[in-house]
């Protein structure tokens, strides 16, 4: 799959799902309105991942949930809000032409073949596990740091569905290779690396921690070197499609993950900072570095740090 | 350097104004609020209790910004309940704002609640180009109407003019502020309506205007985490209201399946407007 | 020794060392001469740690080793080059009055006691044991991530010297609080948190990781919220003083890890932006901060944010 | 958007010269570095093999910079080997200046090696304050002369005068370049002697400047991997080399213990001068 050619020089395959381009919108952004993943296709995004939905709506925390730190750099504990598989299959009904990845959460293996019930016949090209949310007790990185629970997850959806999963890992206390390996030898398709770093902001003048949840995850362009080294890391070791996450905002942070060993780049906070040309300028530096390199289709530049 | 309005700051409130039994006015020193667009709002942090958006008010003195909050739930109860000394956390301002064509000559404001805090800046504004302007203050009772001394008095000398609807008739026009719209544009040629306050009403308003090909700017609220187009809580239809608005014209409430229709849920389920 | 009273506002205990301000140079940084020791304590830091020292000189990594990333972040992979524990103990021998807490290093627990047996009749106040450089195999991370090995090199130090010890962790593959539950268990007086975050930097057009060890350690400004949460989560749960480390660069943030429960804080990379002022500046913007709170000494509010 | 000179940049390198079989220029296209002052110098990469300083050389080409490097170990060496087209990175530049005072008249330049690198872009500096410049090239042999005809040409029309001494004798005076200063200074009045070379003759060139109380500032060199004042690696004495200097003063020199005597090696043990 690396390197392999394509006739287009953006499109990817990613496992078995194949995008017009390597961009996909990272879960939690944007990520419950069918109306929303429409515009985002029609400007250009290879794929969406959803908000991660679980089997019953769930709240969240209340706000603060999403705190601007500067330099394109978020902190947020949201607590996984979502509508809930019912009402959320209702919403991507009707989708057509958008290529969507919908990302579960779910506190047992149980949960999932539940919500699978309700999406595997729409039109959903792959799933996304989410086991590393930083702030979430139950549902996160708690099953993610469980190497016997992660693969108890993924073999019961396995058993469930056909469709393509990647597992989404996060900086837990387990390696990240050690947790990708678990997970692709359960069955998973694809990793995606990382989700956000568990992370704090405290006012200092009021002496109040921000986030209601005080503790949540850290995303944005801080976190984007720890993501590209955990790219590198699992995609050189494993014999699996690495999906890259964390502080994507430029064309040249879309190479950088795919050099390190991504075959797609998830791009999320950094949309707060951004209008509906960013995809387009995003395909449009692309194709300019592969034509000045001579490189005919981006699957080509995929793992290259991978010599060093 | 640059000043990143993303990055909350604490803004201690030097002035409050009571404006009914539920509604009152906040006054604090903040640059960047004192610079907002009619239309746009602060992200207000009240600490340990919530964060909520709120429409930027005019304040009088230099360099301050204000905000009049209604007493709802949680958060707006307590930002009701603070008092001079206390701090509040801010954001933004953020969003887009009301769009003035120097070619008005008269327009049509129509607000209710604290609906009518976004268009009192654009009164502002307006009369300064000397633009004629109409505001439509509603409220269910007399007790609920605010800011009609504020209004009356800028809008004297022939800037414009304000009418008052309430809908048990406790003062002003009997009726809802659709009812005061429809009165008035039977009498006089306006341009351009600018609304703001309960959806069902901004619907309605939209519609007669639809029919009478008045262009409509509408400021719409939905509930809203981020305020800057990340979570998408706050989305309607395609769009987002905390980035793409909270202001909307014609074209685009036009195309809205949403508007007055349906919104989001803290959790993004779509509920149907009762 | 949270909140106990100082004659001097901004004098702190750190467990049993006692500091005339909270500030410390953070290991690794402008670490190896005692002149520039002297010229950082004339310029009124509050104490010294050294860079980590290991028993045989090391010649570290090739050059790039330190990357900077812009927005006062930092990528590094020094390789922990250092002169040695003979070299070095000749460094600080005439040392008088600067408070200098070596930090030590090493592959095996039978180091410590080598290096301690030159260092303890020294002028020096403690020593702090670097089991987190992400970066150096056999060295740090591996040995952070190791209860037991952990555990064995502070008892065994522990019976070699009666000086306070802290030790250092980072964001490795075990829980913060549980890898400084063991550290406390076996006897460490302290926790510094946290070390550099493992990370990794491609350039694009070259196609090629800018450090030549590939893979290094994140730090300044990126960092300081997943610092922040550290020393939160270990000082809420730990009765042991915590010093907080990772992208301070205000006195704003030296309050922030106070606040989160840190007794006192290091300051490392952000000083490649700073000058001879730098620690006056802290210092007197802590003590305005502290007279605009009514607040007696510093100690007050360490911990803070634990009523959170 | 202000440029960060601390992010690598790549440039390529589009002309080079020999100027020795030993020293080579490259030139490429860098706007921060054809900025550079006389005394700093750029942190250059190249690719997967090293990173090193280097003075930053004068280039007539607008835009350009250029560093002159001499073969020594493995990135020199890497480097010395790049050709047109190749690439390097570069951060920087870093560190202090040389500085001229305006009621200077006559000053003394003395230079060993790629030593004369900083002098070069100084010597241009000077002369366009009308000030009188000597410089002395210092060399081995006749051989490792470098920048000879470049210096004469515009140190000529009574700019200034250039004199080369080689330890051999096998061109211009025979000595070292401490000789040629003795001889020189013996001959004319110098307001100040800048010097960049061998830490060895600089310090013999202080020691002489000393005992006729004429100021020295003098560029050195340590080993060096941040080039930021982060890692400590170029110190001497109390002073960081990338951030207090390059250049340091007479006071400055003459109270360092490490000048002409000590330095680190690349693990930070501290070495004798042979
Ligand atoms: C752009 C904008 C400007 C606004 N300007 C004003 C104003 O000037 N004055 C004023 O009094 N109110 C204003 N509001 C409404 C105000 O934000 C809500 O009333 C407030 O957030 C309710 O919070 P609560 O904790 O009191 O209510 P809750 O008890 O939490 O909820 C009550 C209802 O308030 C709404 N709501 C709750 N939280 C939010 C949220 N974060 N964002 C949006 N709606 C929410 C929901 O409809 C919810 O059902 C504005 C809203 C928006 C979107
Ligand atoms: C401010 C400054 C400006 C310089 N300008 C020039 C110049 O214009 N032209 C030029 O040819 N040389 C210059 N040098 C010297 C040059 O940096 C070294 O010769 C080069 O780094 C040696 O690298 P290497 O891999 O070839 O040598 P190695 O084989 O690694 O080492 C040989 C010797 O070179 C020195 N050295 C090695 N690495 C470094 C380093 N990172 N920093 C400093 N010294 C080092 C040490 O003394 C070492 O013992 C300058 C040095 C400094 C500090
Ligand atoms: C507001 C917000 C909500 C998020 N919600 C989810 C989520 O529900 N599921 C998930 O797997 N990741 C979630 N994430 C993490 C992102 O998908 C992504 O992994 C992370 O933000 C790093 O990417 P970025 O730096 O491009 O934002 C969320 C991130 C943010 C900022
Ligand atoms: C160049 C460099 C070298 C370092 N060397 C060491 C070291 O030898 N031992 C150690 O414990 N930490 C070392 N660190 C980590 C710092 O002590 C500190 O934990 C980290 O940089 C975070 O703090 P900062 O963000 O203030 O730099 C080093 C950091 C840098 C940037
Ligand atoms: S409030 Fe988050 S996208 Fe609008
Ligand atoms: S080279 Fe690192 S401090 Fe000077």
């Amino acid at each position: 799959m690396k390197g392999e050619k394509q006739s287009d020089t953006l499109s990817v395959n990613v496992g078995p799902m194949r995008l017009r381009n390597p961009t996909m919108l990272a879960s939690g952004i944007l990520g419950i309105s069918q109306d929303i993943f429409e515009r985002l296709y029609n400007n250009n995004i290879g794929a969406i991942v959803t908000k991660s939905i679980s089997v019953d709506p769930m709240k969240g925390y209340a706000n603060p949930t999403i705190v601007p730190l500067g330099n394109k750099t978020y902190l947020n504990a949201v607590g996984l809000s979502n509508p809930g598989v019912f009402a959320f299959s209702h919403e991507i009904m009707r989708n057509k032409f958008v290529p969507i990845v919908v990302s579960l959460v779910g506190s047992s293996e149980k949960d999932f073949p539940k919500m699978i019930s309700f999406l595997d016949s729409l039109n959903v090209i792959g799933y996304e596990i989410n086991l590393s949310c930083p702030h979430v007790s139950k549902m996160g990185m708690e099953i993610g740091d469980d190497p016997e629970m992660v693969s108890l997850i993924i073999r019961t959806i396995k058993r469930h569905t056909r469709k393509p999963i990647s597992v989404k890992i996060g900086i837990g206390s387990m390696d990240v290779v050690e947790i990708s390996r678990v997970a692709v030898e359960s069955g998973a398709d694809m990793i995606t690396a990382i989700n956000t770093v568990r992370a704090m902001k405290i006012d200092v003048q009021s002496m109040i921690p921000v986030l209601s949840n005080v503790i949540g995850g850290l995303s944005g362009k801080a976190i984007k070197p720890i993501g590209i080294r955990c790219v590198y890391e699992i995609s050189k070791v494993l014999n699996v499609p690495v999906i890259g996450c964390g502080g994507v905002s430029s064309w040249e942070d879309v190479v950088e993950y795919m050099i390190a060993g991504a075959s797609a780049v998830q791009i999320g906070s950094i949309l707060g900072n951004s209008d509906d040309t960013f995809f387009n300028r995003i395909t449009s530096g692309l194709k300019r570095y592969l034509a000045r390199k001579g490189i005919k289709n981006i699957g080509e530049i995929v793992g290259l740090a991978h010599r060093y | 350097m640059p000043i990143d309005i993303d990055l909350m700051r604490l803004a201690r409130i030097s002035e409050t104004v009571m404006e009914t039994s539920s509604v009152k006015t906040l006054v604090f020193k903040d640059r960047l609020g004192s610079k907002a667009s009619a239309g746009q709002f602060l992200m207000v942090w009240i600490p340990r209790i919530e964060e909520i958006p709120m429409s930027v008010m005019v304040s009088r003195r230099e360099g301050h910004a204000a905000v009049t909050v209604k007493k709802h739930g949680k958060g707006t109860t307590a930002l009701f309940e603070m008092d001079v000394g206390d701090f509040i956390g801010l954001r933004g301002p953020y969003g887009n704002r009301f769009t003035i064509s120097t070619e008005f000559t008269n327009v049509l404001l129509i607000g209710g609640g604290t609906g009518l805090v976004p268009l009192l800046r654009l009164a502002v504004n307006i009369t300064r180009l000397n633009i004629r302007c109409t505001l439509i203050i509603g409220a269910r009772t007399k007790d609920e109407v605010i800011f009609e001394e504020y209004a009356r008095k800028f809008l004297s000398d022939g800037k414009g003019k304000v009418i008052v609807t309430t809908d048990d008739g406790s003062y002003g026009l009997k009726g809802t502020a659709s009812d005061g719209m429809v009165k008035t544009i039977g009498e006089e040629r306006y341009d351009c309506v600018y609304t703001c306050g309960p959806e069902i009403m901004m619907k309605k308003i939209f519609e007669i205007s639809k029919e009478q090909s008045l262009p409509v700017q509408a400021s719409l609220e939905r509930y809203m985490k981020c305020g800057i187009g990340i979570c998408g809580s706050c989305c309607i239809d395609r769009w987002l209201v905390c980035r793409d608005g909270t202001v909307f014209d014609s074209n685009q409430l036009s195309r809205m399946k949403e508007f007055g229709m349906a919104f989001r849920d803290k959790d993004g389920q779509k509920l149907q407007y009762k």
